[in-house]
């Protein structure tokens, strides 16, 4: 099977960004939204024929899906032994994720012809949405460790540059900068696992290092650094990277910032694609995680899953600002997705938690971009993010209003919708492996349920606002998103995920169980119960409710000062005490004692040359005693 | 007779020359120095160099201290007095002039010279000779190089005195 | 004439012809621009000649001429290029013609200055093309003298201050430089034989393990002055701020250049048993540096300090690098080289189009300048994107080249050596995103920069010339890194060989 | 050579001298005195090549022209020397050696 034309997916976004980004100033907003939105449906219906083509008409190899590469070649070499590729893996996740990344993207592009109307960036903001396309498909496609950090680092940039769009306001550059320089520490750890993996594990390509019978997973006892094999604390450093792309605890600190960007890129980067490139990682690493050391990293990743989701949703609860609302609730669901993979095991039915991962991650870049996308359009109409300036928008809103409902039923896991099936599956995962996760991840879908309902009922229901302007529905490229998402995100829980996406790669069926399935429903609806009661209409137990956690409302409310903990160690330790007392160091004592020395020439100098007194006589003087000094010497003492 | 007479103009050369470098008159000093040079030139001439020693007289005497008598009057009274050194610098000077001296002369008398036996009698005529001799051992070049060195002295104390115009 | 010598004959005639004719800023500026034209075409035309004759002929050096100069010392007019040196001169000879493009409009001495920055390009390409110690020690003072009074006469602010400094400390690099260079030449008869200063003569001798390691260091670290090694930067943050833009894209792009091909060129080839002796300790003052300079960057307001900073962090990297003695770091050390000339002299560059329009290199005295003038703030942007390692651009491709190297050691030292060298990107980022966001993104704060003109075509020129290489090198790297791995091959082996037992 | 006078004697006449002209030229303070001084000493040099050439080779004259070179020498020495100083004095109004004092540092 010929795969080879899988090189435009990635072509065809970065020809538009040049041409986008070079002319940005000679071609018309419109043309360019026109450029966009058609570049990017070519690339969404090459994904969707490539991912036809694999799963149905390639053949498997003894009941496998095998890993294919569209194109692959050298890039540069670092030794004889190690060099990077770059190519197209396209494998089952692989080509899922091409096939959310396309299909979100082409979406984001539609929304955005409507949603950015008239404004003055709107070519350079169509370009950065390719480059960002491009990145993102060319991180989920690679096929070695350093062609995905290669992207990963793009994805970072063209994240930088979308949540800076808005480039006059000093907070969303500030959100900008905290995005990058969060993240760029998370690769941090990324880049040193990387390099330790290369090291150790003798190459950089997945194909070898995932190999369960290949050397890096074999030899992982070979070498070890405290008390961990060191392949094992490479698997965790790139743990680290790609908690920082997730915003996992506690590099989250990031993503409600990031919220600053324009709606649709916090749907596009921060809610369906970016966000999961961390869990992607893992996923694609997931032979390495689960053979090296009996899964100790596996745990670990497990169990940062399980502390963020629980640690988000709580912080949902209390939050105002609708996107930030769900910038927690796309952690909470990437914690999800984090502890599946942490609970799978490998083989056949045992993998189940791999799949419902990256099940869950498909259902979710729909839902969650179909919520994110809604609330642009609720955004677009009044001109606020605070839920305080919302209420009774049913009216005004039917079509956002039904499709956001449909997004908050699939997230909150209502019977039917996408977002039980996979949520569903999680669920079982955890209670197969891990009881204690599954406690927790069963209390975050009631809590999940609850504040997405909470959301809802504030926006659409509750007491009846006053509006200077009356909010009238959005145009139809904005309209249209919406109803495909809405679409999606109920139709994504009839796709047989267990026969296309699996630890193993082998074919296996899902035992639908129906107590499981009951717990986590009525859990569900419990929460929405309860949003029901409180805020169907303005009551006052929730303030009751604040009132009686009292402090622990506060904390929740300030996200727990972990903000603040940050700030005060980059602002005040690194920048203040160290890089400030490094600057000094440098003006007073490095260059300090270099002109020391140029002063003490000069002082020196300034010391004797009292003996160049200008006046010949003493020239003469100490001449002649010299040669008499000389003369003696050569005379009586040689 | 020779000898009575070497140490008269030994004495007057000796005594005329301290009286020179200590002398407050400058004019006066100047003629200290003349009569100083006039005794070396008369030992010159004991020595059966009296081409020298009319050197000696003509150039010294007679260009020399001119020159010196010149240049005083143009820019000192008659009566021109020298400012005195500190009397710790004489002190200290003549101590290391003394010094120099006792170690020149310590030399000299610990030195034994093959002072040779026969005499020869020196006429201008050899001189003159030897000078212009561009043979084996001829100081012709040093002769011309001497005359174009007094011709550049010359031009040059020319322009140098004149200075600049505007002055 | 050969095409070597060629590249140092060209900027004299220039120099010459300036002298003569080069009167008023229009002519002097075309002549220096026909000459660095000429320049760029046959650094390009060596480029390819050495590529066709690479593939013929495998001597170490190409296109080498030997002509004695001084019989008595046995000093020659010794030259030859490998790839190091052919893509050094490639750097060279854009970086002078862009720096030209970047001056079109000095008012101050036109001809004076450019006759000054010729000599200096002179130097550097004489340096380059050297394999005699004697002849590269003098193209090193020919290319450093000039500075002194480009900064001196055509500087700001404390220019005098910071031409003196600058001048004193690397001629108290190279007084070192060439106690260490006759230490090779009164030991390179330690075979029998005549005293040389040919580096490939001195290499085939067998110098005693004490006397490496006696002047290892001295070479070693007379040429790591002038590659601001810590603590012999300081005179870098002065003489950069205050030299003309042209004067800083030169210096920082070529002239700090010259430090870590010395040392690639001399003190690993011909001290291999001292470089193996003295790595450690260098690679703590290597590693200082990095950290040191970027955490240093982060206090700065002065755009030029920033970037000299910047420049004291990115070339502690080439100079760790080539302590890691593997041929894979080595690679990154030149690489870095390269597109840290690039980077750093775009970055002036830019930095000089701002002064020129805003009068201050203060950035918290401007702000949203990416509003008023978009060109300049975008490519800023990219430059600062380029400077902190980004993917697609040259500083990527020559970073993981040297962390990849340095991770080959497995040793707890270089563990934790190259991790703080890694952590350095993080911190790199923070001080390029710190002035972006200040001066470039933010609301206009000051009135008087609302309106200011827009970039010139030959600003574009000279932009457009630095930029491809930085993106040039960093989408496809194989062709330059191939060529700059088989030409480490040979100074290797030596390193290599120590290293093995 | 003079009858009954020794080598020495005349040795020590001529270096007497010099140190004369050496205390001359050290203590003087008018340029036109330290000019004095050192026609000393170079008349007590003249009278060294002199005697020398007398004593101990009497058969040549090297001694003598280098005796004629140097009165030359010293002639065209005094004259430039003596422009100088009324060069100077037009500038200082004064010879005095404290005021030429600007070969200083």
């Amino acid at each position: 099977m010929d795969f080879s034309y899988t090189i435009f997916i990635l072509l065809i976004p970065i020809t538009t960004f040049l041409l986008l980004g070079f002319f940005y100033n000679r071609i018309k907003p419109a043309v360019s939204g026109w450029i966009g939105v058609t570049a990017l449906t070519i690339v969404a219906g090459l994904s969707y024929y490539t991912a036809i083509k694999y799963f149905f008409y390639t053949p498997k190899l003894e009941g496998k899906y095998q890993t294919l590469y569209g194109i692959k070649m050298n890039w540069m070499n670092f030794t004889d032994k190690l060099h990077i590729d770059m190519g197209i893996l396209l494998d089952p996740i692989s080509i899922m994720m091409l096939v959310v990344v396309s299909t979100i993207s082409l979406m984001v592009h539609i929304y955005s012809r409507g949603y950015m109307d008239g404004d003055r960036g709107y070519t350079k903001f169509f370009a950065f949405l390719s480059l960002f396309t491009f990145a993102m498909m060319g991180l989920v496609v690679a096929t070695n460790l350093f062609q995905i950090y290669i992207f990963w680092e793009l994805v970072g940039v063209s994240s930088f540059l979308l949540i800076g769009y808005y480039y006059e306001k000093p907070s969303a550059v500030a959100a900008a900068k905290k995005a990058f320089i969060v993240t760029r520490f998370a690769d941090l750890g990324f880049l040193i696992g990387i390099l330790l993996m290369g090291y150790y594990g003798g190459s950089y390509d997945f194909g070898i290092l995932n190999n369960p019978e290949g050397a890096a997973i074999m030899n992982w006892a070979s070498s070890s650094f405290m008390g961990l094999s060191v392949i094992t604390w490479a698997l965790l450093l790139m743990f680290m990277g790609g908690a920082g792309k997730s915003a996992m605890f506690p590099l989250h600190i990031w993503l409600p910032d990031a919220m600053e960007g324009p709606t649709p890129v916090s749907a596009l980067i921060h809610a369906a694609t970016m966000v999961v490139a961390g869990v992607y990682l893992v996923a694609r690493m997931f032979p390495m995680f689960y053979f090296v050391e009996d899964g100790y990293a596996l745990h670990v990743v497990a169990w940062v899953g399980a502390i963020s989701s629980l640690i988000a949703a709580i912080i949902a609860l209390t939050q105002y600002d609708i996107k930030r609302v769900l910038a927690f609730s796309t952690m909470s669901q990437i914690g999800y997705m984090m502890l599946a993979l942490g609970v799978s095991k490998f083989d056949g039915h045992e993998g189940l938690g791999y799949m419902a991962s990256m099940w869950h991650l498909f259902t979710h870049a729909m839902f969650k971009a179909l919520l994110f996308l809604g609330a642009g359009s609720i955004i677009h109409a009044i001109h606020s993010n605070f839920m305080q300036d919302m209420g009774g928008l049913r009216k005004y809103m039917p079509i956002t209003h039904i499709t956001f409902l449909i997004g908050a039923l699939s997230i909150s896991g209502f019977p039917l919708t996408a977002g039980f099936f996979s949520k569903d599956e999680i669920l079982a995962a955890a209670f197969e492996h891990n009881k204690p996760i599954y406690f927790i991840t069963l209390f975050v879908a009631g809590l999940t349920a609850f504040y997405m309902f909470r959301l809802y009922f504030s926006i659409f229901w509750g007491k009846k606002k006053e509006y200077e302007h009356t909010p009238h529905e959005s145009p139809w490229s904005m309209k249209f998103p919406l109803m495909f998402l809405a679409f999606m995100s109920v139709a994504a829980g009839y796709i047989s995920f267990s026969e296309m996406v699996t630890a193993d790669r082998a074919i296996f069926h899902i035992h639908f169980d129906f107590v499981g399935a009951a717990i986590a429903v009525s859990v569900g609806l419990s929460g929405i119960a309860l949003a029901w009661f409180f805020y169907k209409k303005p009551t006052d137990y929730p303030e009751k409710i604040s009132t009686a956690f009292g402090r622990f409302y506060t904390w929740t409310f300030h996200k727990f000062y972990i903000d603040e903990l940050y700030l005060f160690i980059t602002r005040t330790i690194i920048f203040k005490y160290i890089s400030g007392s490094f600057a000094w160091f440098d003006q007073n004592v490095v260059d300090g004692s270099m002109r020391g020395i140029g002063n003490k020439t000069v002082s020196f100098s300034k010391l004797i040359k009292g003996l160049q007194s200008g006046k010949l006589q003493d020239y003469a003087v100490a001449f002649a005693g010299g040669a008499f000094i000389l003369v003696l010497i050569v005379l009586y003492v040689l | 007779m020779e000898r009575v007479f070497f140490y008269i103009f030994a004495v007057i050369i000796i005594v005329f020359a301290i009286a020179s470098v200590t002398s407050k008159k400058i004019l006066r000093a100047i003629m200290y120095l003349l009569m100083s040079l006039l005794a070396i030139a008369a030992l010159y001439f004991m020595m059966d160099y009296a081409f020298l020693g009319a050197v000696q007289m003509a150039v010294y005497a007679g260009g020399i201290i001119i020159l010196f008598i010149f240049s005083v009057l143009l820019i000192h009274h008659v009566e021109g007095e020298i400012e005195e050194p500190s009397k710790m610098r004489k002190i200290g000077m003549a101590l290391l002039s003394l010094l120099g001296l006792g170690i020149s002369l310590a030399t000299i008398y610990s030195f034994d010279f093959k002072v040779a036996t026969k005499t020869a009698t020196t006429s201008v005529e050899n001189i003159g000779k030897g000078l212009l001799n561009y043979g084996e051992g001829g100081f012709i070049l040093p002769f011309e190089v001497i005359s174009i060195l007094l011709l550049a002295a010359m031009i040059g104390a020319i322009i140098i005195a004149k200075g600049r115009k505007n002055i | 004439m050969d095409i070597l010598t060629l590249l140092v004959v060209v900027p004299f005639l220039t120099v010459l012809v300036l002298i003569f004719f080069g009167k008023g800023l229009v002519k002097s500026r075309t002549i220096t621009l026909v000459g660095s034209l000429v320049q760029f075409g046959l650094a390009l035309n060596l480029l390819f000649a050495y590529l066709k004759e690479r593939a013929i002929n495998d001597s170490i050096m190409l296109f080498s001429r030997d002509i004695m100069w001084f019989k008595s010392f046995n000093i020659h007019y010794a030259i030859g290029v490998d790839g190091v040196s052919v893509a050094l001169i490639l750097l060279t000879a854009i970086i002078v013609l862009a720096g030209v493009f970047i001056s079109w409009k000095i008012d101050q001495l036109p001809k004076e200055f450019f006759i000054f920055l010729v000599i200096l390009a002179a130097g550097v390409y004489g340096f380059f093309i050297s394999v005699d110690l004697f002849t590269m020690f003098v193209f090193y003072e020919i290319a450093v003298i000039p500075m002194y009074l480009l900064i001196g006469i055509w500087g700001s602010g404390p220019r005098e201050n910071s031409a003196m400094k600058l001048t004193l400390m690397l001629m108290g690099a190279s007084a070192v430089l060439l106690v260490g260079i006759l230490g090779l030449y009164f030991n390179s008869n330690a075979d029998g034989g005549a005293l040389t200063f040919n580096i490939f003569e001195i290499a085939k001798v067998h110098i005693s393990e004490d006397t490496q390691r006696l002047f290892f260091p001295i070479v070693f670290i007379g040429f790591a002055v002038i590659g601001a090694l810590f603590p012999f930067h300081t005179w870098s943050p002065s003489g950069h701020a205050s030299a003309p833009t042209a004067v800083s894209m030169l210096h920082a792009g070529v002239l700090m250049k010259l430090g870590g091909y010395g040392i690639f060129r001399v003190a690993m080839f011909l001290l291999p048993a001292g470089a193996l002796y003295w790595t450690n300790f260098f690679i703590v003052l290597a590693v200082i540096g990095i950290v040191y300079g970027a955490l240093a960057a982060i206090k700065q307001t002065d755009l030029k300090y920033i970037n000299a900073y910047s420049s004291v962090s990115h070339l502690g990297m080439v100079l760790f690098a080539l302590l890691m003695l593997n041929k894979t770091a080595w690679n990154g050390a030149i690489l870095q080289s390269l597109s840290h000339g690039f980077m750093t002299a775009l970055f002036f560059a830019l930095i000089g189009m701002i002064y020129g329009r805003t009068h201050t290199r203060d950035a918290t005295k401007m702000g949203g300048l990416l509003k008023i003038i978009p060109f300049i703030s975008m490519i800023y942007v990219v430059a600062g994107l380029a400077s902190l390692g980004l993917p697609g651009m040259s500083g990527f491709v020559a970073e993981m080249n040297i962390f990849a190297g340095a991770f080959q050691h497995t040793d707890t030292f270089h563990r934790v050596a190259s991790i703080l060298t890694v952590s350095a990107i993080v911190i790199t980022a923070v001080y390029i995103l710190r002035v972006v966001g200040m001066m470039l993104m933010g609301p206009i704060r000051f009135d008087e920069f609302k309106n200011l003109p827009k970039v010139t075509w030959y600003e574009r020129v000279g932009i457009y010339l630095l930029l491809i290489p930085v993106v040039g090198i960093g989408i496809a790297p194989m062709w330059l890194s191939n060529m700059i791995m088989d030409s480490i091959e040979p100074f290797f082996k030596g390193v290599e060989v120590l290293i093995n037992k | 050579m003079i009858e009954n006078i020794s080598i020495y004697e005349l040795l020590t006449v001529s270096t007497i001298l010099f140190f004369i002209g050496l205390y001359g030229f050290l203590t003087r303070k008018n340029l036109i005195a330290m000019m004095m001084a050192i026609e000393l000493l170079l008349n007590a040099a003249v009278i060294n090549f002199v005697v020398i050439n007398k004593y101990l080779f009497p058969d040549m004259l090297q001694g003598v022209y280098f005796s004629i070179f140097i009165i030359a020498v010293a002639a065209a020495e005094t004259a430039l020397a003596i422009s100088i100083i009324i060069n100077l004095y037009r500038l200082k109004t004064s010879v005095a050696i404290t005021e030429t004092e600007t070969m200083k540092y």
